[in-house]
């Protein structure tokens, strides 16, 4: 049997370091229809999971890979697929069911330009929003955002932890900048990664109720084939996981599913700062977008500007309070994100009346270091 | 052992009437209850005449007929 | 030695994509250097024109795109046409000798323009598609953007079955690299 | 149901559920029968059986059985059921759904599963409308029929479901109604027990949206089942299928090939 | 011929109500896939249009009809379809190509509790979001929100009429407390009605491009047949609808797109007011929710606490500087709507460092009058 | 192009946009010259087609025809195309695009659109892969072919795409290849002019994708269509196709039946 | 007479939403009210119990939904049941005599209870299925939420077909109301 | 009228070599040329054996094959 872990040093592109990351967090199920930018994660995979026997299927389309990732998860297995926007659009509804009966998963979406088949090969931030906002009715995700291979790696590792601590889908929005970047990449040891695995159930199945959970909110979860003979459904259910339609069991599943993870916010969020301490304008980034942002702040602060990157590493949950807490002692923030303003609202809203510039970037490139530099300089001019 | 017979669970009845059409043996007959959900259940007139085939349980779309031990001679 | 921008264009089937991989995977890899590579194509779905971009450092690269390369190596007169005036100034232009047919009257005067047979070259060696390795050795020569043997090592990684063909082809390329620097 | 009381098939039904929310006269509980009581005669372990089912009155059917049993999204029972059935090949996956669910949206997903082989046992309850949206045609409702959608007659030809799924590559493909309870039993025992993608289409009354709209009682629809139909062993193309006047009904397709999961666990065998 | 507009008033559904009103608008065609509580719009239209010679079918599914709607509009006709969450999560992939297409069309979500299977038969608004951010890449949508049976009908027709003048999908946002609501209804009298049409082009075929636009940012619309022979396509494309992947093209295509809907804001908001003139405290709802409201502020009037009622009903694009002003003298503001939190961040956004107070419903009901009230009273204790 | 020379088939193709996107040898740029003679030879009025193509190096085509054309979404080609058949019955509506696009993500609508007798004429270019995304397997593909997401072989088994269509409910069912370009091109004008749902399929060579993979040549793919293909007069079921070994092409299914439309035109005029 | 709430509670087959609907009808068309009416049923696909509520009112009707009915119709056991208990104080909830059979404990001296033999009346009408008419008569009598004229109307209105049969059930309920009052 | 033959747009070739391979009457040959866009474009050998059969038209998926009115002649 082949190495899981590959540990070592590689010059590779982001896709190969995302696959790489699924396989060391343990993922035993990928399905995927083919999308560019994010083939090249399943052509990794369909190469190393045969050997680790690790389930690979190409599907019919995306609706049906997502939905089978989401079979595969209720089977026991850690199941992840990869896509990009209009993928993405097509998997909303099973996502929600995702959602709905609380199936771990992890979703990566390897953004193009948009909107509709837009720029197939081009990177872009355009779909941040719909990660969130996508599925109909009521419901809280996370989302993690790499800006570099190392990142496709890592935070791939992380989304699956998150997604089986929390029993919930999570995003990795990773763009076609990223995708397919070479940059080095290190793989650590097995043992020096962290991973970790859904709750499972610690009562005989003739206790269990597969939707009752404790103050964690998070319910322990049996698999298909362990004895437990539970039933799911997206529909409103009680603990037993029984359709009923009443205000008050809907008024209770909702709010758990959405607090579960809103309670969390600060355990959730992941953020890395720059010269923070004592800036003036906050400039705030992810992505590849932060690349270009970590640049201008130097570049500003070799000029004697005051400025400062908050790099969001985690989108969802949004961090307002964090973001409040940061933005105080600035004059302004600057968001500088690929696409023509949607993280920036939720910025706003954050750390209103402070005032918001909003830098918008659309079509392949980010912003060059300059273009951030000049808002900087504007603002403290 | 215990003699077998037909049996109506009438809380699942919804009064569709096929075990009072397809019973091979006319067990069944048409009853004048109406119960609390406004069902009318089947009557067993003729029990004797069952020959316990299972027709009427496999044919019954709401579980409600089964063959059950007869507790009366039990 | 900070940021290093070299830009390698022509069109596919020419081995370009991977020049560049070989580049930067030498830079980040053995010669312990921070790079990227980046890549791109034109509108066709396969064939037709394609560049890749490599960025060397010896601090973390943060912003990943090129805009404005110290070193382009053209392999074909379009490639040539699109990018030699993007160069900056002092910059150096590398372009194949057959492919890339330039009067004096194309060439700016505040760059530097160095002309390799690579396409010949390859053929002599018997094998036409190491000519991106011949423009690769000459890219070391002429920039000494990594060491030699760094990109020798590279060669390995990527061609752990045709390493001796390579080689000799990229040594090649660094001889004549050396001739005009 | 009353304490007292214990029923037949308690242990294979979540008995806390009954009555089933399906309407007086509909087919759909005499299929869950059939389902459970197959299980029940071939002794299978309750713990290794999945039951799956997308959305509609059918889809409701997942619900009562005392299997693990997920109730998905409209149309994408088959997909789940495909993750369940590679993920866990030591599990049976059965999926019971309705002809909306499997053939209107469901389309593509089934006749990829067929030529896939995936193994698993898919139970169709055909009762030629969307009996859950208030019986609007579907892909299976008979030319010129009324509903709510087609007011002035349905304008759509039906596809036969056994004809398009045998032309996709299943390996087991028949075609019974719940007034024939022993023989849709015995294709059920044999769907469990198969290896490959087996199909089961079941025609079942509609009572309140079809049989309504066509202003039949319950008991006048079941005798049709009786009536109507043939039992025939042709092949699936000429297993005709026009309600008013002839069902040709029977096991049309029974053959064996390697299943996609017979072919993967060989692939990596061959990989490692 | 049968009369297309059925001028009278009449006591009915919201469901009837909105196939009338899609009627009375020129609707030529519609397809849809049954969905509790949207069906009753397709089985309206399905008696109705035989006689009037409008194109019905039922599709095999949701994005099967959202595609042959989008088709029906390119070939000249108004078209529309009705769905609930679950379709619209299904749709918006392709709802996406019509706004990059710049395909009129009308979407109408009856509304019912999610998320996923959720509540089928009862209403929501959960669904707020989804229509602004659920398709990948930066879009701007228009979206009503009918509060009566009347509304069904009137802005269904206003939907269309928006969706012409603007060429973009606009939806309708009800939900199963409108649609299966029964009031009367009254049908003016077809010249009565007001009805945009698209814009057409005035240049010869030779010279027209199907992509270029005036000050307006609305390029007129050729349809298949006319003789214009022109291409269009989802993908990044200039003026004479060409693909073409420039950075320029794509900055210049979305701007476009985004822009033509937000700077005509102002001109596309419609919101009614009770009681604002002096108001302490301003409530902000919508659809069936703002009748709550409504009730909710008559009582507080009544019992002499100045309350106002902001109905909102239009609620995409948000009306950011109107909700900035009408708030302005209060002491704060109360959104009240049937989810867990959505547009309330759009109002938080809007009307910063006023406090904001949110009252989420989950389940069936709107909130009670006196659910409102009691917010009211507390705030201006 | 230079200014001067006027190509024979500038008025039916956007010269503005040529070359196209298409690799060396592709076939592609074969149907898409057998479509547009195909058009010129019948005299047709340009205003009164519409091309419609889903997403993928065979959707591209429509983006080179001087008609009304339509780039729509992948896999959804069809239902575009339904709205607009029904809403201008005096166009003819054309679809071109590839297998992945019509049978992998499409696969349903293609079904139904059969199933409704949409009157339409609908080219599939079947290059036994996914072409735009890099070559990788699908529905089409032969066991045991590698692609970059079957690097050990692929494990699953291809459709037929005529057989599959042809018992959906086509009224007009062909395969050709791409080696024989007048058959295709008499296909191409049956179709045109026929009233129904009609298909072909056009086999064609992915030349960088598919060709690179096998170690083949364009000019030995193109052999292969020449030396192993077989003009036979079979019903579809028969119409087998293994590219290493046997295909058989020909025209397989040519009936008349009400379409859509003309029933629903029926509809009209008796509702009213 | 400002806002009045009337809740028709049974199951399904009986009318009780076709009820509902010719009251309120009766009221928004007929009689110069404002009216609207909701609908709701249980977790049956189609039969088991259903509910409609009625609200009329001589100002526009916000709130759409009813808490506590100013009247409840009960045409089975278990709409009696569930909704008795949410008729508001002084409130009158009128029972299906043969469907509902209740005991004087289980009345709350609050309210007002009416027994109307719908079933039987509209047996001897010869159609069963006219006992919503009878009981909306006795509604009409026993409230005088619209005049009789509007529901009269109301019901040429729904059945333009059995228009005499179903007005002749309904004079029959408000006799049988009248009666009671 | 003007006689015809055979042309090759040289732009529009993408080199696939079909032409040269499958004229029945070997009118093509390859040549040595390496054009802007990095391809081969065949040759016309033998303009005389073209029977203006109008295969080549019709294979070559790149429209860089006409038949035209022969100038020099025209
Ligand atoms: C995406 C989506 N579209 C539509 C629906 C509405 N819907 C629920 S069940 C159903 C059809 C059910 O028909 P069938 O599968 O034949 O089941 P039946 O109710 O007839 O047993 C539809 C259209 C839905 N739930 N989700
Ligand atoms: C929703 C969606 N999923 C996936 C893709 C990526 N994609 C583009 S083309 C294509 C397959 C094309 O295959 P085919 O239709 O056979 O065309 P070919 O390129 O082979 O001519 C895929 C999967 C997409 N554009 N949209
Ligand atoms: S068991 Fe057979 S004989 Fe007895 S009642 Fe049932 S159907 Fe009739
Ligand atoms: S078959 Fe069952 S449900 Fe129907 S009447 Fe008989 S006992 Fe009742
Ligand atoms: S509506 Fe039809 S399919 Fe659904 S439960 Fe009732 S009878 Fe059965
Ligand atoms: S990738 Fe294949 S299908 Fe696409 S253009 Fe190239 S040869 Fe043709
Ligand atoms: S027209 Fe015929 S003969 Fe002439 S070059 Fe072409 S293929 Fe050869
Ligand atoms: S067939 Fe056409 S593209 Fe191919 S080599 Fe000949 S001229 Fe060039
Ligand atoms: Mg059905
Ligand atoms: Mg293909």
């Amino acid at each position: 049997m082949a190495n899981r872990v590959l540990t070592g040093t590689r010059f590779v592109h982001g896709d190969w370091a995302c696959a790489e990351g699924a396989i060391s967090a343990g993922c035993g199920y990928y399905a995927a229809y083919p999308i560019t930018p994010a083939t090249e994660i399943a052509e990794r995979i369909a190469q190393r999971f045969p050997v680790l026997g690790g389930k690979f299927i190409q599907f019919e389309d995306e609706i049906g890979a997502i939905a089978s990732v989401i079979g595969a998860s209720f089977s026991g297995l850690k199941a992840m697929t990869a896509t990009s926007g209009p993928g993405v659009s097509l998997m909303l509804e099973n996502i929600g069911l995702a959602v709905m009966t609380e199936a771990p998963c992890v979703i990566v979406n390897v953004m193009r330009g948009g909107p509709s088949t837009g720029q197939p090969t081009m990177g872009a931030q355009g779909d941040v929003m719909q990660c969130r906002w996508g599925m109909h009715g009521d419901v809280e995700t996370i989302a993690l955002a790499p800006q570099s291979v190392q990142e496709m790696y890592d935070l791939t590792v992380e989304a699956f932890n998150l997604s089986e601590a929390y029993r919930t889908p999570v995003f990795l929005l990773s763009d076609a900048n990223i995708g397919h970047l070479y940059e080095r990449l290190t793989i650590p040891r097995e043992e020096e990664l962290t991973l970790v695995d859904r709750k499972r159930p610690t009562l005989p199945p003739s206790e269990y109720l597969p939707y009752r959970a404790d103050e964690s909110l998070v319910p322990p979860m049996a698999s298909f084939g362990d004895g437990y003979r539970f039933y799911s459904t997206g529909l409103t259910h009680d603990e037993k996981g029984y359709p009923d339609m009443s205000v008050e069991t809907q008024d209770k599943l909702v709010r758990r599913l959405c607090d579960k993870i809103r309670r969390n916010t600060d355990k959730i969020t992941m953020v890395e700062t720059l010269m923070t301490d004592d800036c003036e304008v906050l400039v705030v980034a992810y992505g590849i977008a932060a690349r270009s942002a970590a640049t201008a702040v130097k570049q500003a602060r070799e000029r004697g500007l005051k400025a400062g990157l908050l790099r969001l590493v985690s989108l969802w949950p949004f961090p307002d309070k964090l973001l409040e807490k940061m933005a105080e002692d600035a004059k302004a923030v600057i968001v500088a994100e690929m696409n023509y303003g949607q993280l920036v609202r939720e910025v706003e809203r954050a750390v209103k009346p402070k005032p918001v510039r909003f830098l918008p970037k659309l079509g392949e490139n980010p912003h060059t270091p300059g273009e951030i530099l000049e808002a900087i300089r504007r603002i403290d001019a | 052992m215990a003699k077998q017979r037909i049996k109506l669970i009438k809380q699942l009845c919804k009064g569709c009437g096929y075990c009072i059409e397809f019973c091979p043996n006319n067990v069944f007959e048409k009853s004048e209850e109406i119960t609390e959900r406004g069902v009318t259940p089947p009557r067993i007139k003729n029990p004797d005449k069952c020959t316990l085939c299972g027709l009427c349980t496999r044919l019954c779309p709401d579980f409600a007929l089964i063959i059950e031990e007869d507790e009366g001679d039990g | 030695m900070t940021r290093r921008e070299i830009r390698i264009a022509g069109f596919g089937g020419q081995g370009v994509i991977t020049a560049g991989y070989v580049l930067a995977n030498a830079a980040a890899i053995h010669d312990g250097q921070y790079a990227l590579m980046t890549q791109s194509y034109g509108p066709e779905a396969r064939g037709g024109s394609c560049k890749t971009d490599v960025i060397t450092s010896d601090k973390p690269i943060d912003y990943p795109k090129i805009s404005s390369p110290d070193c382009l190596v053209a392999m074909s007169i379009d490639a040539f046409a699109t990018f030699a005036s993007t160069v900056m100034d002092r910059g150096i232009v590398i372009y194949e000798a057959s492919l890339v047919d330039i009067s004096k009257n194309d060439m700016d005067p505040n760059k530097n323009y160095h002309e390799i047979p690579a396409v010949a070259t390859a053929n002599e060696l018997g094998n036409p598609l190491t000519a991106n390795m011949v423009m690769l050795g000459a890219v070391q020569a002429l920039t000494g953007v990594v060491k030699a043997e760094a990109l020798a090592a590279s060669i390995s990684d990527r061609f752990p079955k045709r390493k001796e063909l390579n080689l000799k082809a990229l040594r090649r390329g660094m001889e004549l690299g050396r001739l005009q620097a | 149901m009353t304490e007292e009381m214990k029923h037949p098939l308690s242990d294979y039904l979540r008995m806390d559920r009954l009555p089933h929310i399906w309407c007086a006269g509909c087919g759909l509980g005499i299929i869950l029968h059939s389902y459970v009581e197959a299980i029940q005669e071939l002794s299978m372990d309750l713990d290794k059986i999945v039951t799956v089912s997308g959305i509609g009155c059918a889809g409701r059917a997942s619900g009562y059985v005392n299997t693990d049993a997920f109730h998905t999204t409209h149309g994408r029972a088959l997909p789940f059921a495909t993750g369940i059935s590679i993920s866990r090949p030591d599990l049976k996956t059965v999926v019971i759904s309705g002809d909306g669910d499997l053939f209107a949206i469901g389309g593509n997903h089934l006749i990829h599963a067929a030529r896939r082989n995936v193994d698993m046992l898919v139970i169709c309850s055909n009762n030629f409308n969307y009996g859950m949206t208030g019986a609007q045609y579907g892909p299976t409702t008979p030319l010129n029929t009324r509903t709510p959608t087609s007011p002035y007659g349905s304008i759509e030809n039906p596809f036969n479901l056994v004809a398009l799924v045998a032309s996709s590559g299943a390996t087991m493909v028949s075609r019974w109604t719940v007034y024939h309870v022993y023989h849709l039993k015995n294709a059920i025992k044999k769907g469990l027990q198969k290896k490959g993608f087996s199909f089961i289409e079941v025609i079942s009354p509609c009572t309140t949206g079809f049989g309504r709209l066509n202003k039949q009682t319950p008991i006048e629809m079941m005798r049709q089942l009786r009536d109507n139909t043939k039992i025939m062993k042709v092949h699936p193309m000429e297993a005709t299928i026009d309600p008013s006047t002839e069902i040709i009904i029977g096991d049309f397709v029974d053959v064996r090939k390697p299943t996609y999961g017979e072919i993967l666990r060989e692939l990596e065998a061959k990989a490692r």
